[in-house]
């Protein structure tokens, strides 16, 4: 039906504008809609539109068109939505998608279509760009161990903490975010004693709460949305008074922005991530504002998929314009327009490329603050600009090191 | 050991928590053999719904009733607007409340979103307490979970033993067929059955949102949890599911806290080799 | 190895003491009976007799509670039901459930195939199997050689009956017991089924449970009755009708037209 | 003639059909189809509506998969001569130790506890990165190349897949009217008169889930092919609620109902999103479904076979009818 409207709308406007409307360039945007990650989903579609809106919807006279495709988290459903847009809707520039496993699926389907520009949107695998990287494949964001790069080193000098025990879901993400932080508190000296991978969708933490050894300093809390919820609930209900230190998803505008007592819990917790709902920057402010516009019912600040599909979107945008709209040719001259794009993301740095297409990003150790009205925020303690993937250590050492699992890194 | 006691006693309280979410599931599958999909879904809608109502006036108890009441009242729409037609027939009564747990989800996410919901408790239920002998802090509302599913499970012993509504119910678990020969009104009993377990399902969900919280998804997962305790226990055996959900409960706990990589795979490994060993359950009479 | 010696010795049917508890109750109890090899036995009693727990307890549909079952001088009494099968004993079910979804030739090939094997095979068997020849037989012998194609659904309720003696047949059955075939046919049915019954061959034993007394006392060369669950009588057709203790608790004082 | 008339517009697709519609829309229902029809199979034959399926399908699937080029650096890599033949193999034990547990279940208790099994299995390759590498499982799978052909061609998956449905139905129906097949059959009807017959209960149960292990393991290899990838979630609770739904929207009365279940449901799965506001999708989703199990009891299939019957009948009572009308 709506196709159909769409085909009579085009006829009749078509008399008006027919040259420009010939030319449509179309991104299919793949966020997950459905299910217990659908609110954060949307915001990054909010993100992607957000960058084509900026642009006015039109890059040399062509308008762009975004066409947006469910998936389910799982990877599967990912290549499913990807083939869709690719092959009925005739995108020619995918956005997405937004979670690791779904990433690693769409890089490796990237190589089937070598005409069609692949931008990752908020999923953070590290696998994705570092091995099998895809040559129309780009990331311009990082990956999870990227995201907490600072952290370790601010834990362990900073706030003093000596040993840390670890609790994070059991599954791809949350071990590279591990990875990223232990790579540099272990390094620094701290020691982790225990790591606990709980089961994603786990609702009752209870019995994990209480095998947390009383000797360590501090906990490492890397679970997202509900997960994180429920164990910081449970571990406040039990009495439990370590200090806590997030994950890039357990500290986020939309946690922060959930319902419930669990809250004070997280005043003063420091975390690592890309994206700092009250960041103080100029330019962050101004995307803020500029996202509030747009989303009068969205979060009240970007959240970190907005800001990372939009970041996509955005990288789209520029280099089509640098490329007077042109994808002809497979992309050829559009794909190094992204190659060589240089631009001042919403955090004040720049954004750059590394040589898998995996994006040189700016991260921040941020502590979370209790505002004025008694809402949540997280602050900036700490900006560290330009981090790239293997974290500025020697790349052939990172790569031996192997890819990231249960036990990989490990300091007892 | 002192780890050990306090996992029981995790396991314990998880299993009251299974037991109130299963026992109108249990008490609709026990009278109709209607395998209900949506239990999960209207669990969801009475925690939501609860949440609401006590942000609203403050009132947790109110909370709860309106939770129950918004989940009988789609339970009730339900069976008389859809599986009543459909009575009989299993497979099908199984696979349209699939369809309508589908549905509801989507209209719930909608209506509610996706962010994660926690209501918020009375005082006498917030916070914590030291535990004697274990010494460690142990949350109020956990405590008082026990307590609340042996509320129910006495009050349901007490309506299905002990009333003329359950004499009737008894009647209907032997034989459907003799119920109705004897004139009684048998589809307006299932609807008030159905709108029971749902009213069951919803105030669990406005005790699950409290003691833990609700997103999507968790329609899911106490649906999961509470098709498990209730084969487990055997059909239409409230003093079934109260073992099944025991079962589970601690399964689950140990699993956690000392094999946390398959911990998960234990509960349905556990389900699989009872059912393979008593196809009928733990409590349940023989069909043959 | 012969079979003639061996049943001019032994009884095809030995029963002694034969029992069956359900809790505090005696369906059946002290049961004893020689059943001479191809001998025609009826075995009448009122409601509740016992008739069908006594033979649920001989083919094994039930463990016994006390006694001892030989068939053919072979203690039975321990063999699961498919093993007695084997050995030949055979049985009809007075509530039949048969395979509704299967049509008359194939559930008498299956009987076949359970019997003379390959019922594993997994691939159609042809027209011209042995096996097929054999249930088409059994059909024929059972009277439904016009309904073969049919599906067991679609029998009339006399047609099931002859069904489940055409499934009884199969192999080479040694000892029949059939469980009140007569029950629920039309009087334009009896006569086929008593003709059936004498047609069967005379090295079958055959032992039934009736309430016509027109077909028991026409297709029996000798009664037992049992009341209650226990032994009442025994006797040819003559001496049963006119025994004081049958005519009492059986016939209700009702002369015998 | 009927299987002719059928056949050739079926040949004739990839000629008409562009890469997405035949690959997205017509190998996906083949392929979904035929696993389906391994659910309906033990559904007619043995009364025994199955949840572990997908676990059969998966358990091929990853059998591929480890067996198979991928990109994760796990498994042993064997000629496809080797790990197709393995794949179903390791199905088809799978269904008979599946059939063997739950050898004493019927009804509601079968679906619970095929259901536990799936659900176990489904974790099982979650957490288990040895053999199934856990949550991200396999990608890059590439099918394999015949005589200078892949065989994840869109139109050569497509024959691929056309040809194992074919088979599979023409296997369904031979194995159903074998004395095994029978046996099945009559286990359904009536397990106690079975073992009366002399036949333990136990070999057919085995068998007829060892047998959907076969054609579920089918489904599974034609699966990973056309995904290239296969992990956890493809033996989730997502694919194995679809698949059922498909064989019931389809009907469970005749092997072809799996696959009039598996188009309307690709269809729907793929374009929900287009007919409607791209959010609220699942609700039309489900509305179709609702619809579907309420006003076709048995069936897409039977509903299609009524409507013709029906259509029959009318056309010869019409005469009649107009009689009766001038008679009142």
């Amino acid at each position: 039906m709506k196709r159909l409207k769409i085909a009579a709308t085009a006829l009749a406007i078509g008399a008006v504008v027919a040259p420009a409307q010939a030319e449509d360039i179309k991104i299919g945007v793949i966020s997950i809609l459905e299910g217990a990650f659908a609110s954060l989903g949307q915001d990054g579609i909010r993100g992607a539109e957000l960058a084509v809106k900026e642009a006015g919807g039109v890059v040399d006279g062509q308008s762009i068109d975004v066409i947006t495709m469910s998936s389910d988290a799982s990877p599967d459903s990912a290549v499913n939505a990807a083939r869709k847009l690719i092959e009925q809707d005739n995108v020619d520039i995918l956005v997405g998608p937004l979670s690791g496993s779904e990433g690693i699926a769409l890089r490796d389907l990237s190589k089937s279509y070598p005409d069609i520009t692949f931008i990752n949107g908020s999923s953070a695998a590290q696998d994705t760009t570092l091995r099998d990287s895809s040559e129309n494949f780009f990331r311009f964001g990082g990956d999870g161990a990227q995201w907490m790069v600072g952290v370790g080193q601010y834990a362990y000098e900073e706030m003093g903490y000596k040993s840390v025990a670890v609790v994070a879901e059991d599954y791809s993400f949350p071990y590279t975010q591990v990875l990223g932080f232990m790579s540099e508190y272990c390094s620094a000296g701290g020691r982790v004693p225990e790591k606990f991978w709980t089961p994603i969708g786990n609702k009752d933490y209870s019995s994990v709460v209480y095998s947390i050894p009383d000797d360590v300093d501090a906990i490492f809390v890397a679970l997202g949305g509900a997960d994180a919820v429920n164990f910081l609930t449970q571990y406040d209900q039990a009495g439990g008074d370590k200090p806590i230190i997030g994950g890039s998803i357990t500290i986020d505008s939309s946690i922060l922005e959930s319902k419930g007592p669990f809250k004070n819990l997280l005043i003063g917790a420091p975390a690592g991530t890309p994206t700092v709902s009250d960041y103080e920057g100029d330019e962050w402010i101004a995307f803020t504002a500029l996202y509030n516009e747009a989303y009068p019912d969205g979060f009240s600040a970007p959240s970190i998929f907005a800001h990372h599909y939009y970041m996509g979107a955005k990288a789209a945008m520029l280099a089509l314009d640098e490329v007077d709209g042109s994808l002809d040719d497979g992309q050829q001259a559009f794909r190094a327009a992204l190659t060589d794009l240089e631009f001042v993301t919403p955090t004040g740095g720049t954004m750059r490329l590394d040589e898998n297409r995996n994006g040189i990003i700016d991260n921040f150790v941020t502590e979370v603050y209790e505002r004025e009205d008694g809402s949540l925020g997280t602050r900036v303690v700490k900006v560290v600009r330009d981090v790239n993937q293997v974290l500025g250590q020697d790349p052939e050492i990172f790569l031996a090191s192997g890819p990231v699992s249960r036990d990989n890194p490990s300091c007892p | 050991m002192r780890l050990f006691l306090i996992v029981t006693l995790n396991g314990l309280t998880l299993a009251a928590l299974y037991f109130l979410a299963a026992s109108g599931f249990s008490l609709i599958f026990g009278l109709m053999r209607t395998v209900n999909m949506a239990h999960g879904a209207l669990l969801l809608l009475g925690g939501y719904v609860g949440y609401d109502v006590v942000e609203l006036t403050g009132s947790w108890m109110l909370g709860i009733a309106c939770g129950g009441l918004a989940a009988a009242l789609a339970g009730a729409a339900v069976q008389a607007g859809i599986l009543g037609w459909m009575q009989g027939d299993e497979l099908r009564q199984t696979l349209a409340s699939i369809a309508i747990s589908i549905v509801l989800a989507d209209l719930m996410l909608w209506y509610w979103g996706g962010i994660t919901y926690q209501v918020s408790l009375p005082d006498i239920l917030s916070g914590g307490q030291k535990l004697p002998l274990l010494g460690v802090g142990y949350a109020n509302i956990r405590l008082a979970l026990m307590a609340f599913a042996v509320v129910v499970g006495v009050m349901l012993w007490f309506l299905i033993q002990r009333t003329r509504f359950g004499a009737v119910i008894r009647a209907g678990v032997d034989d459907q067929d003799m119920l109705r020969a004897l004139g009684f009104p048998i589809g307006r009993i299932f609807i008030a059955v159905f709108a029971l377990g749902s009213a069951l399902a919803g105030m669990a969900g406005v005790i699950a949102a409290s003691a833990l919280s609700i997103s999507p998804g968790t329609d899911l997962q106490f649906l999961l949890s509470s098709l498990v305790v209730v084969i487990v226990g055997g059909m239409g055996s409230i003093g079934g599911a109260a073992l099944g959900a025991l079962l589970v409960g601690l399964a689950e706990q140990y699993g956690l806290a000392y094999a946390p990589t398959y911990g998960v795979v234990f509960t349905f490994g556990i389900m699989v080799l009872i059912l393979a060993v008593r196809p009928q359950g733990l409590m349940g009479r023989s069909e043959q | 190895m012969s079979l003639i010696t061996e049943n001019a010795v032994c009884p095809a049917l030995e029963v002694q003491g034969i029992g069956k508890r359900f809790g505090g109750f005696w369906a059946v109890k002290d049961i004893d009976l020689v059943i001479k090899q191809g001998e025609r036995r009826a075995i009448l009693g009122p409601n509740g007799a016992g008739k069908t727990s006594l033979f649920n307890v001989l083919t094994g549909d039930l463990s016994a509670s006390s006694g001892q079952v030989r068939m053919h001088g072979e203690d039975i009494s321990r063999y699961p039901m498919d093993k007695r099968i084997r050995r030949g004993l055979r049985r009809t079910y007075q509530h039949a459930h048969l395979f509704d979804g299967l049509s008359v030739r194939d559930t008498l090939f299956l009987a076949v195939a359970a019997l003379r094997g390959g019922w594993r095979q997994v691939w159609p068997v042809s027209q011209r199997d042995a096996r097929v020849q054999q249930a088409e037989a059994l059909a024929e012998l059972a009277g439904l050689s016009d309904a073969i194609h049919r599906g067991v659904a679609e029998l009339s309720h006399g047609q099931r009956r002859q069904l489940e003696i055409g499934i009884a047949l199969a192999g080479e059955p040694r000892v029949l017991l059939l469980d009140e075939p007569a029950a629920g046919l039309s009087p334009a049915e009896r006569p086929k089924l008593r003709e059936l019954l004498t047609s069967l061959p005379n090295h079958i034993t055959v032992v039934l449970i009736e309430h016509d007394m027109n077909i028991a006392l026409q297709t029996s060369d000798f009664v037992t009755v049992l009341y209650n669950g226990e032994w009442l009588a025994d006797g040819t057709p003559d001496e049963i009708v006119l025994d004081d203790n049958v005519r009492r608790v059986y016939l209700g004082g009702r002369d015998g037209d | 003639m009927k299987a002719g008339f059928l056949a050739l517009p079926l040949i004739a697709l990839p000629f008409v059909l562009n890469d997405f519609w035949l690959t997205q829309i017509a190998t996906r229902a083949l392929i979904l189809g035929i696993t389906a029809l391994s659910l309906s199979f033990l559904a007619t034959y043995l009364g025994v509506v199955s949840f572990a399926q997908i676990t059969l399908a998966g358990i091929a699937g990853y059998t591929i998969a480890y067996f198979g080029p991928n990109t994760v650096g796990v498994g042993i890599k064997l000629p496809f001569w080797v790990s197709i033949p393995a794949a179903l193999l390791f199905s088809v034990t799978a269904g008979a130790l599946i059939g063997y547990i739950a050898r004493r279940s019927r009804g509601i208790y079968a679906i619970m506890i095929t259901l536990a099994i799936g659900v176990a299995f489904f974790y099982f390759t979650r957490q288990n990165y040895a053999v199934f590498n856990g949550w991200t499982g396999f990608s890059g799978i590439t099918a394999p190349v015949v005589a200078g052909t892949s065989l994840r061609d869109p139109s050569t998956l497509y024959f691929l897949s056309l040809a194992t449905a074919a088979i599979a139905v023409v296997l369904v129906s031979l194995f159903a009217r074998a004395p095994l097949g029978l046996a099945i059959q009559a286990v359904r009807d009536a397990p106690s008169r079975v073992m009366a017959l002399g036949i333990p209960v136990t070999t057919p149960v085995v068998a007829a889930f060892a047998f959907s292990g076969l054609i579920a393991g089918g489904g599974g290899i034609l699966n990973v092919w056309y995904q290239e990838r296969i992990s956890s979630f493809s033996v989730g609770l997502g694919p194995i609620i679809d698949v059922l739904i498909i064989a019931v929207i389809g009907g469970l009365r005749h092997p072809l109902g799996a696959f009039l279940g598996a188009i309307v449901f690709v269809l729907l799965d793929t374009f929900a999103v287009d007919l409607i506001d791209r959010d609220r999708f699942n609700t039309l989703i489900g509305m179709v479904l609702l619809i579907i199990v309420m006003v076709a009891p048995n069936g897409l299939q039977q509903l299609a076979a009524d409507a013709v019957a029906k259509l029959r009948a009318k056309e010869h009572q019409s005469g009649k009818s107009a009689r009766i009308k001038t008679n009142t």
